[in-house]
């Protein structure tokens, strides 16, 4: 053999070994999103206060010892609120993406795969939910009933599903252009078969690149709707609505609306980096950002 | 102004002394060459490291001469192309050596200088004319662009020179081609457009790379007459870089044979394709399917895959793959040997080889008589095709502007395979030959007309979810690397079928795979690896061996062979022929390429715009009488023998076939045309005994008069 | 072209009337109605009958429905039941504002943000493409709302340099009304600049290492007439279909950024209908939002047929 | 007589102003903020404060409060009632136009309250004049009403806010393009933008309006109000946000001016609804609000803390009663003798986008903890929130502005048949009502304030709700703006008012 055949990487070799092959923009998402995962998981243990608890006497405080991000109008400690909310407002993306997923992939399948009146049908349904904008849809999904934050979670997955229709639907025709799909037809594959252990690995990559930039989109898009008071409820403090909340007060204390704005910020430029970073882990062919 | 060499500059001071050490005197002196490359190192760098794509490269090219720069993928010929161009991307780099144009060393000057160059003294046509034109600007406008910038006419004068050129590449209407946008356009017309955009600034080097390979042949054999014509009538030098060794034959007075990013020979094209002297050109003359070669013989093919260097050789580079190779090849580097001519081979053995053939491989076996007869394939088909028609993209819109007749892929087609019987599909694209194909495996559902497998409508079977039919019929593809699913090892993609086939016994299924895997020769280990490390020629083996996982009976090869280098395709194709022979498969052999579907059909039908023109026993299709298409077809073949370099060919318009119509298929394109007849009604199927059928409304006695297009076949068929 | 710009329009025209539907059905659905909107705390049951019978609300949906889309085909979009006055001007009012503020941004954005995108690609890997994508990711990361808050914070409060709410209408002079726009437009420009940018830098580098452009090279074009004649006007085709887009989307209202700058625009107007549970006023805009919104895609495979003599010729619908 | 009068004043003007007619037209706009859209300009359909600064402007009714809260004459420039307080008779002013042009007749006013009394119009009013038992017209001008009942504050009932004389003629466009008669002129409706008023040259008050031009400018946001103000885009922010005061204070160029009113937020518990029934649980959650700290926490300390609708401003005001400091301990002692030794969990409703009552709930929630009540705050859209939280739910935050009278501010609420009580916490006790029945009647201001200041405590017995306080209504302006005096009804009265 001459070395024309690429080396082999042995599924033994493990993760670590591959590290420094990492992409840098993947390493550096992943220490961004590290301490506010923590934050999820763990945050009202962490923090120094209760997020609800009110202290007239220290109201509207600056950043200092007692309080590193100083207080809001109800003297509730910002840094606390901010690390308790990481849970709300990233919950609020992942899940809802989630949801996009959950129920897009399977209509994308179809619709790629079956084609004729079933899958037609399926796309114009999508073309008709596409027709609103986003955040016109969030509002009007949740104008029917009192807001809540699970609402808010389906509305937003509702919003990108067909996006992720879509998308599925495309890789999905590409990947029926395929020989391997017409030769596992050829084989007498079922349906089932071909859609799950055919495609379906095949369409994830581009999936996981997709939905990692879709939780940055459902965490603003939450992020925005709590901010007209349509996701989180008062007292929680998901930043949008600790964001929209502090927007009175934003010339005394500046420092309600920045703190949670600066976690915000910091979570999609994680999340974006942690994207590109799996893009070019999963693709090795891939050059330009999209 | 340098004066001429007195020889080959030697490549490297180290090598000199092995080269002549005195030329030959001269005759007459050779004019200085117009290209002189000496010592060319090419080198692409990324993260994962350094691919060398030249070694220390030199050729020179004479004015008024065309050379051609030949090998196989990876050898770096595009590459050396670009270098000269200075248009190399993608992380490429020339590390050495000299490109003088003209005595002036290119890379001594500013990139401004150089970009002054190209386009006006050096211009260049590239391999893909469907990309090379901007979508988005029109035809004329693109041809006018370095008249302007180059000859500083004003745009008005540029568009009167833009139809002036096009006329001269051989379009007719040229004050609508410069209006159009080049989608507008056939392949034909697009190259053209490209080649007239070359000549505009009176260039004196073209750089041709791979100017006709995206091109359908009956194109092909247009487009290389014009640029033969051109070279001609304008004194021009060429760089014509090629994998076909017969276009080069036709056109390039020299060629250099490139191997592994290194120059292994050049000299007189005559010459080096008819006597080559290094292993590696040996190898590759033999490995070419012949349309003339005794069909039983395997094909002598190169073991191994091609080279890749990573930095300067240290050995002979063909050595891993040649098989007169000894411990001196493996242990250094070959030197250029160079002779008064202008001949040189980098093989210190050549002499000594003179005269040696490439060797065959182990005496093939005597192919089984090919059960294809008239009267047994007649008394048992396998398949049965009757009156077949696809149309594709019919649309019965309620909007009626959308509302679509549809375009006609197959027309009213008929034909039988007989069981361990080989069929050709000949045609161009759009032929239709990839649908019949289909349609054959019930992966695409006849419009009209059924296609019997085994007797039994296999359309209805799996649309009736059997499927146990259609495992008997398999696919090879054209792609090795799409048909393998990438996130599969090669053993789980070929289990599949096993499982598929109720075979529940996990170890038993792994022997077969492995038994397999041995049968198309690959190690049993390669079915732990996935597709993207296996190298072309063996992600085919893979194909070919799944296909037969099922136990098949059938087999559409789908441009099988076609994306493979030659020396792999031989190969592919004398695995193709010991699985016909010993397990008594019967194929569809689907390709655009003649002279292998004559290597290994017993029966070949010719397509052209979803209809069969002519269809018969290999033999008789190749010899007269033909149907007037498929004399074209074959007439434009490039072949490697000289003496066929001044034959008459027939060359047809780029016209585009336009199917579906009453009449016949051809008749817009026919050279042979005889009037509105042929527009109007459909031809009449001539038909003689031996199963030899043609549809053409001249009569057969009128086609058997015209003259063999093969003269070397002449005579009746041999079988 | 023409067939298939009248399939577009049918298929338009087919989406608008299952929205129209849709958007009738989920305001139905809402809690709260407006009769007793209407008639405020002190209402007793039967005053909320009056209303309500007074207002046609006691009728089958159906003839609801019936009666709305006639007078929507009719070009009657109804009246506001809370403001008492027919919708139509008031919704032209805010679509004429979100139109301007559209237009605007939009300028800004296409110019910048392709001149951005454009240089990153071709100074690709260089400190400029870097620099530009650092930017386009702070662009990214930060939510609008957070970019308005510290703009109004910055030039508002601190600086007092440019109002922080409201519109004022053209007839004031030209600076009262430029300068009410300049931050809704710089926070716009901030959230969809990055985007076009780096769809630009992508699409021109595939463009880049097409083989035309290495062709117009062949010729000997200086980079500058390959860049700007060959390679950008066919990288510009994704960027314009996302500009068509953005650019419906601000017409149909950004809520929050006309929330935080008080912008008089379709979104706040939606905000208010909601608020208000005007359910006429929240119907239309919702359509008449949507419709603008439908119309920009259109206009961008339009735009992007027009542009693409590929599909400009012998185009079809699919 | 009076129209020469008239046209002498506007030939007048017109010489003075000539020659410097631009720069007083541009010194003579006020440019002024509300805080949220307003859904209509007809007077008898308004519900919000920023509407009825749209009434007061264009509209007068017959009589008016004043900023001491007693009642004015306005179109009526005197009236007269029966002994038994159930026939009352209005003298309209004479020569009073509409902007319309047309003077003002007594068949207007008939016009005005019958469809005020109509349901369909919808007016909030409505409960107000259902005490009427017939009016007519006696002449042009004169207006002559016949009550069911007795009732001493008839008069006052004409200051109210949707109470505005409109003329007949034109009601069916009042809500776009409303005729009034008051010191401007309507001009334009920009719905969420802004609306244009001009100066009435024919307001019957001489002298008045001084402002040539109001422009009321929608902007919702506080901080852009406030922006606005400093940077002279606007010359004064109705309401000013209560976050904001202590900018404007510290701003030179501007001021504020403030005036306490019996505006007032509540906590609303159903007392037909469980656990709030049980008097002791509303008593229990009563204690544990200390309403220092709400009034500091809701509203930064502008406004007082009270017992009821009554403001420690008034005379009636119970000074006796002690105001709750929050006493968890004695509510938890209360909850325990309710049955719930471990408290409760309940939701309490806030109306979305009244960041006050927002900070209430959130206040409310915070107190009650240590109480052992857990409270889950829920935002509601205010729609939802009238349709079906008022008057349905258990818990929730409500508040109403004030009334002209303490009659109007009190009876409604805590009457077992006031139309306020059904509709809130359907409070029902027997010996309130005779104190409230009784009080409407007295017939002198000594027994109308024992009466009343028996209600205080019964109110603070029973508990119905709590009300933490009354809230000063703030505004903040220029100091170029002059005459200005806040309003304890929140009007914004610009007769007086002029700027440099």
């Amino acid at each position: 053999m001459t070395d024309a055949t690429p080396a082999r990487q042995a599924p033994s070799r493990g993760l670590l070994a591959r590290l420094p092959a990492l992409p840098v923009s993947l390493v550096i998402g992943v220490l961004l999103l590290a301490p506010l995962a923590v934050a999820a998981v763990a945050g009202s243990w962490l923090a120094p206060y209760p997020y609800d608890e009110m202290n007239i006497m220290s109201r509207l405080q600056p950043p200092g010892a007692d309080f590193w991000f100083g207080t809001d109008e109800f003297g509730r400690d910002v840094f606390s609120r901010t690390l308790v909310g990481t849970g709300s407002s990233l919950v609020m993306g992942v899940a809802a993406t989630a949801l996009s997923l959950l129920a897009g992939v399977p209509l994308g399948l179809v619709a790629g795969y079956k084609g004729g009146r079933a899958g037609e049908a399926i796309m114009r349904a999508m073309d008709v939910l596409m027709s609103f904008p986003p955040i016109l849809l969030g509002i009007l999904v949740l104008a029917v009933t009192p807001p809540a934050q699970w609402k808010a979670i389906v509305a937003i997955g509702i919003v990108y599903v067909p996006q992720v229709v879509r998308l599925t639907r495309a890789i999905t025709l590409e990947l029926m252009q395929e020989e391997f799909i017409t030769a596992a037809r050829l084989r007498g594959e079922s349906a089932a078969y071909i859609l799950f252990h055919e495609i379906l690995p095949n369409i994830w990559p581009p999936l996981a690149v997709e939905a990692s930039l879709r939780v940055v989109f459902a965490i603003l898009l939450g992020a925005s709707l709590s901010f007209i008071g349509m996701g989180a409820q008062p007292p929680s403090s998901d930043w949008g609505l600790m964001i929209s909340e502090a927007r009175p007060f934003v010339e005394q204390a500046p420092w309600i609306a920045l703190c949670p704005g600066f976690a915000l910020a910091t979570a999609v430029i994680g999340i974006n980096l942690l994207g590109d970073g799996l893009r070019s882990l999963l693709d090795p062919r891939n050059t330009g950002a999209h | 102004m340098m004066t001429a060499p007195q020889a080959r500059p030697a490549a490297s001071p180290a090598v000199a002394g092995a080269s002549a050490p005195e030329p030959a005197p001269l005759l007459a002196p050779l004019p200085a060459p117009l290209l002189d490359v000496r010592g060319l190192t090419i080198s692409y760098g990324n993260a994962r490291g350094t691919l060398r794509a030249a070694s220390d490269v030199g050729f020179a090219i004479r004015p008024g001469e065309v050379m051609g720069l030949v090998g196989e993928s990876g050898s770096g010929k595009s590459t050396i192309a670009m270098a000269i161009l200075d248009l190399l991307g993608g992380g490429g780099r020339v590390e050495s050596g000299e490109i003088l144009f003209d005595g002036t060393d290119l890379r001594k000057l500013p990139a401004s200088e150089r970009r002054a160059l190209r386009g006006d003294r050096i211009a260049a046509v590239f391999q893909d004319p469907f990309t090379s034109l901007n979508p988005a600007l029109t035809v004329g406008r693109q041809i006018a662009e370095p008249l302007i910038r180059h000859k500083g006419l004003s745009p008005r004068q540029a568009a009167v020179r833009v139809e002036e050129l096009l006329a001269e590449v051989g379009i007719r209407d040229p004050r609508r081609v410069a209006a159009a946008y080049p989608h507008e356009l056939s392949g034909g017309m697009q190259q053209r457009a490209l080649i007239a955009t070359a000549l505009g600034c009176e260039p004196k080097l073209l750089i041709l790379d791979e100017p006709t390979t995206a091109l359908d042949v009956t194109v092909e054999a247009r487009i290389i007459e014009l640029l033969a014509k051109l070279c001609d009538s304008h004194k021009l030098s060429a760089l014509f870089v090629s994998h076909n060794l017969g276009i080069v034959n036709r056109i390039c007075q020299t060629v250099t044979v490139l191997y592994g990013g290194v120059v292994v020979e050049t000299g007189a094209t005559g010459r080096v394709l008819s006597r080559p002297a290094h292993p590696y050109s040996k190898g590759l003359v033999a490995a070419l399917p012949r349309i003339t070669a005794d069909r039983r013989h395997r094909l002598p093919s190169i073991p191994g895959t091609v080279a890749k260097l990573s930095g300067p050789p240290a050995a002979c580079v063909f050595a891993p793959r040649c098989p007169f190779a000894d411990e001196t090849c493996r242990s250094r580097p070959q030197a250029m040997l160079t002779d008064g001519d202008g001949d040189g081979v980098r093989c210190w053995k050549a002499d000594a080889l003179s005269g040696t053939p490439w060797p065959d491989e182990a005496a093939a076996p005597p192919r089984r008589p090919p059960t294809g007869t008239a009267a047994e394939t007649r008394s048992a088909p396998l398949v049965e095709v009757d009156h077949l028609r696809k149309i594709y993209g019919a649309s019965r819109s309620i909007l009626p502007w959308l509302r679509r007749a549809g375009t006609v892929a197959v027309e009213d087609v008929s034909f039988t395979i007989g069981r361990g019987e080989v069929v050709g599909v000949v045609g161009e694209s759009g032929s239709g030959k990839s649908t019949i194909g289909r349609a054959l495996l019930a992966l695409t559902e006849p419009s009209a007309g059924t296609v019997l497998f085994d007797g039994a409508d296999l359309t209805q079977q799996v649309k009736r979810g059997d499927q146990t039919l259609r495992r008997r019929a398999q696919l090879v593809f054209q792609n090795s690397a799409a048909s393998l699913n990438p996130r599969k090892t090669v053993g789980a993609a070929m289990d599949r079928p096993l499982v598929l086939a109720g075979r529940e016994d996990a170890e038993e299924r792994r022997r077969t795979v492995a038994g397999l895997l041995t049968r198309v020769g690959l190690p049993a280990a390669y079915a732990d690896r996935y597709p993207h490390e296996l190298s072309g020629g063996e992600r085919q083996r893979v194909n070919i061996a799944r296909a037969l996982a099922t136990d098949p009976d059938f087999v559409v090869c789908d441009e099988a062979v076609s994306a493979l280098d030659v020396s792999v395709q031989a190969n592919i194709l004398n695995l193709l022929a010991e699985l016909r022979d010993e397990m008594g498969l019967s194929y569809l052999f689907i390709t655009h390429d003649i002279a292998v579907v004559s290597h290994i059909a017993d029966r070949v039908l010719v397509v052209y715009g979803g209809t069969i023109c002519e269809e018969g026993p290999i033999g008789r299709v190749l010899r007269p009488p033909y149907h007037p298409y498929t004399e074209a077809l074959l007439s434009a073949v490039p072949r490697l023998a000289e003496d066929r370099k001044e034959a008459p060919r027939i060359l047809l318009e780029d016209a585009a076939a336009a199917p579906g119509g009453r009449g016949c298929a051809f008749a817009a394109r026919c050279p042979r045309k005889l009037g509105t007849v042929c527009d109007e009604q459909a031809p009449p199927v001539h038909e003689t005994a031996d199963g030899h059928r043609i549809a053409c409304h001249i009569p057969l006695a009128t086609l058997a008069e015209r003259a063999a297009v093969f003269p070397e076949l002449a005579g009746d068929a041999p079988h | 072209m023409l067939a298939y710009t009248l399939t577009r329009l049918v298929y338009l025209a087919l989406v608008l009337a299952v929205m129209s539907v849709l958007v009738f059905l989920v305001t139905q659905a809402m809690p709260g109605d407006v009769a007793s909107m209407i008639a405020g705390q002190f209402a007793s049951k039967e005053v909320v009958d009056a209303i309500a019978v007074k207002l046609g609300l006691d009728q089958p949906l159906i003839v609801q429905y019936g009666r709305w889309a006639a007078g929507i085909l009719r070009g009657d979009l109804g009246r506001s039941l809370v403001l008492e006055q027919p919708i139509a001007p008031i919704l032209m009012e805010a679509l004429g504002r979100s139109l301007v503020l559209a237009v605007v941004a939009l300028a800004v954005v296409a110019v910048v943000g392709i001149a951005l995108g454009v240089l990153a690609a071709v100074r690709r890997g260089k400190l400029t493409d870097q620099l530009v994508s650092g930017v386009s990711y702070l662009g990214i990361a930060v939510p609008d709302f957070f970019w308005a808050i510290v703009l109004v914070l910055v030039f508002g409060s601190y600086l007092k340099l440019l109002p922080t709410g409201g519109y004022a209408p053209i007839a004031d002079g030209f600076l009262p009304w430029a300068s009410h726009l300049v931050l809704p437009v710089v926070t716009l420009v901030l959230m969809l600049l990055a985007r076009i940018a780096r769809l630009t830098r992508s699409s021109m580098i595939d463009v880049l290492q097409t083989n035309y452009v290495k062709f117009a090279r062949a010729k000997g074009m200086p980079e500058s007439v390959v860049i700007l004649r060959h390679a950008l006007k066919n990288a510009l085709l994704p960027t314009i279909t996302v500009l068509a887009i953005d650019f419906g989307l601000i017409l149909g209202g950004v809520v929050v950024i006309e929330t935080i700058f008080s912008y008089p625009g379709m979104g706040r107007l939606l905000l208010f209908a909601i608020q208000r549970h005007d359910l006429p006023l929240i119907q239309a805009t919702i359509l008449i939002v949507s419709a603008a919104y439908c119309l920009a895609n259109l206009t961008a495979d339009l735009l992007y047929a027009f542009v693409n003599p590929k599909i400009r010729h012998g185009m079809r619908a699919s | 007589m009076m129209m020469r009068r008239l046209v002498a004043r506007a030939m007048l003007s017109a010489i003075l102003l000539s020659g410097t007619a631009l720069s007083v037209q541009a010194a003579g706009t006020l440019k002024v903020s509300v805080d949220s859209n307003l859904n209509t300009l007809d007077p008898a359909k308004m519900k919000g404060g920023q509407e009825y600064v749209a009434a007061y402007l264009i509209f007068n009714g017959l009589t008016v409060i004043s900023h001491d809260m007693t009642v004015k004459p306005d179109l009526a420039e005197r009236w007269e009632r029966s002994d038994d307080l159930k026939t009352w008779t209005f003298h309209l002013r004479k020569g009073v136009k509409f902007h319309n042009g047309r003077e003002l007749e007594a068949e207007d006013v008939v016009a005005t309250i019958a469809r005020i009394q109509d349901k369909a119009t919808g007016s909030t009013a409505r409960v107000n004049f259902e005490i009427v038992e017939s009016m007519k017209a006696l002449d042009p001008l004169t207006v002559q009403f016949q009550l069911k009942a007795p009732y001493a504050g008839f008069a006052e009932l004409f200051g109210e806010r949707q109470a505005r004389i409109v003329p007949r003629d034109a009601v069916d466009t009042l809500a776009s393009k409303p005729v009034g008669t008051g010191p401007f002129e309507f001009v334009s409706f920009a719905p969420g933008d802004r609306i244009v008023l001009k100066r009435n040259p024919n307001y019957f008050e001489p002298g008045l309006p001084k402002l040539d031009e109001v422009i009321v400018r929608i902007l919702p946001e506080s901080s852009a109000q406030v922006a606005a103000l400093t940077t002279g885009e606007l010359d004064l922010v109705w309401n000013l946000p209560l976050e904001a005061i202590d900018n404007v204070k510290a701003d030179p160029k501007l001021k504020i001016d403030s005036v306490p009113t019996s505006t007032w937020d509540g906590v609303i518990m159903n007392n037909t609804v469980k656990p709030f029934d049980d008097p002791r649980v509303r008593k229990a959650v009563a204690m544990a609000l200390d309403k220092q700290a709400i009034t500091q926490i809701a509203l930064f300390g502008n406004g007082t803390p009270t017992h009821s609708p009554i403001p420690p401003s008034h005379p009636y005001y119970n000074k006796d009663l002690k105001i709750a400091k929050g006493d968890p301990a004695g509510a938890k002692k209360l909850l325990a003798e309710a049955g719930y030794p471990n408290g409760f969990e309940v939701t309490l409703h806030t109306p979305a986008g009244r960041a006050t009552r927002e900070r209430l709930g959130l206040a409310v929630r915070e107190l009650l903890k240590p109480a052992g009540i857990t409270v889950n705050v829920q935002r509601v859209p205010f729609d939802v929130f009238l349709k079906d939280i008022e008057g349905k739910a258990g818990f929730y935050i409500d508040g109403f502005f004030s009334r002209p009278t303490i009659d109007t501010s009190v009876y409604p609420w805590y009457h077992s048949r006031g139309s306020w009580n059904t509709a809130l916490w359907s409070y029902s006790n027997p010996k309130m009502d005779t104190l409230l029945d009784g009080a409407r009647q007295a017939k002198s201001e000594d027994e109308a304030k024992a009466l009343y200041t028996q209600v205080q405590a019964l109110a603070v017995e029973d508990s119905p709700g709590v009300i933490p306080y009354v809230i000063n209504h703030i505004n903040g302006m220029s100091a170029k703006v002059h005459g200005f005096h806040s309003h304890p009804m929140m009007f914004l009265d610009l007769r007086d008012v002029s700027i440099d």
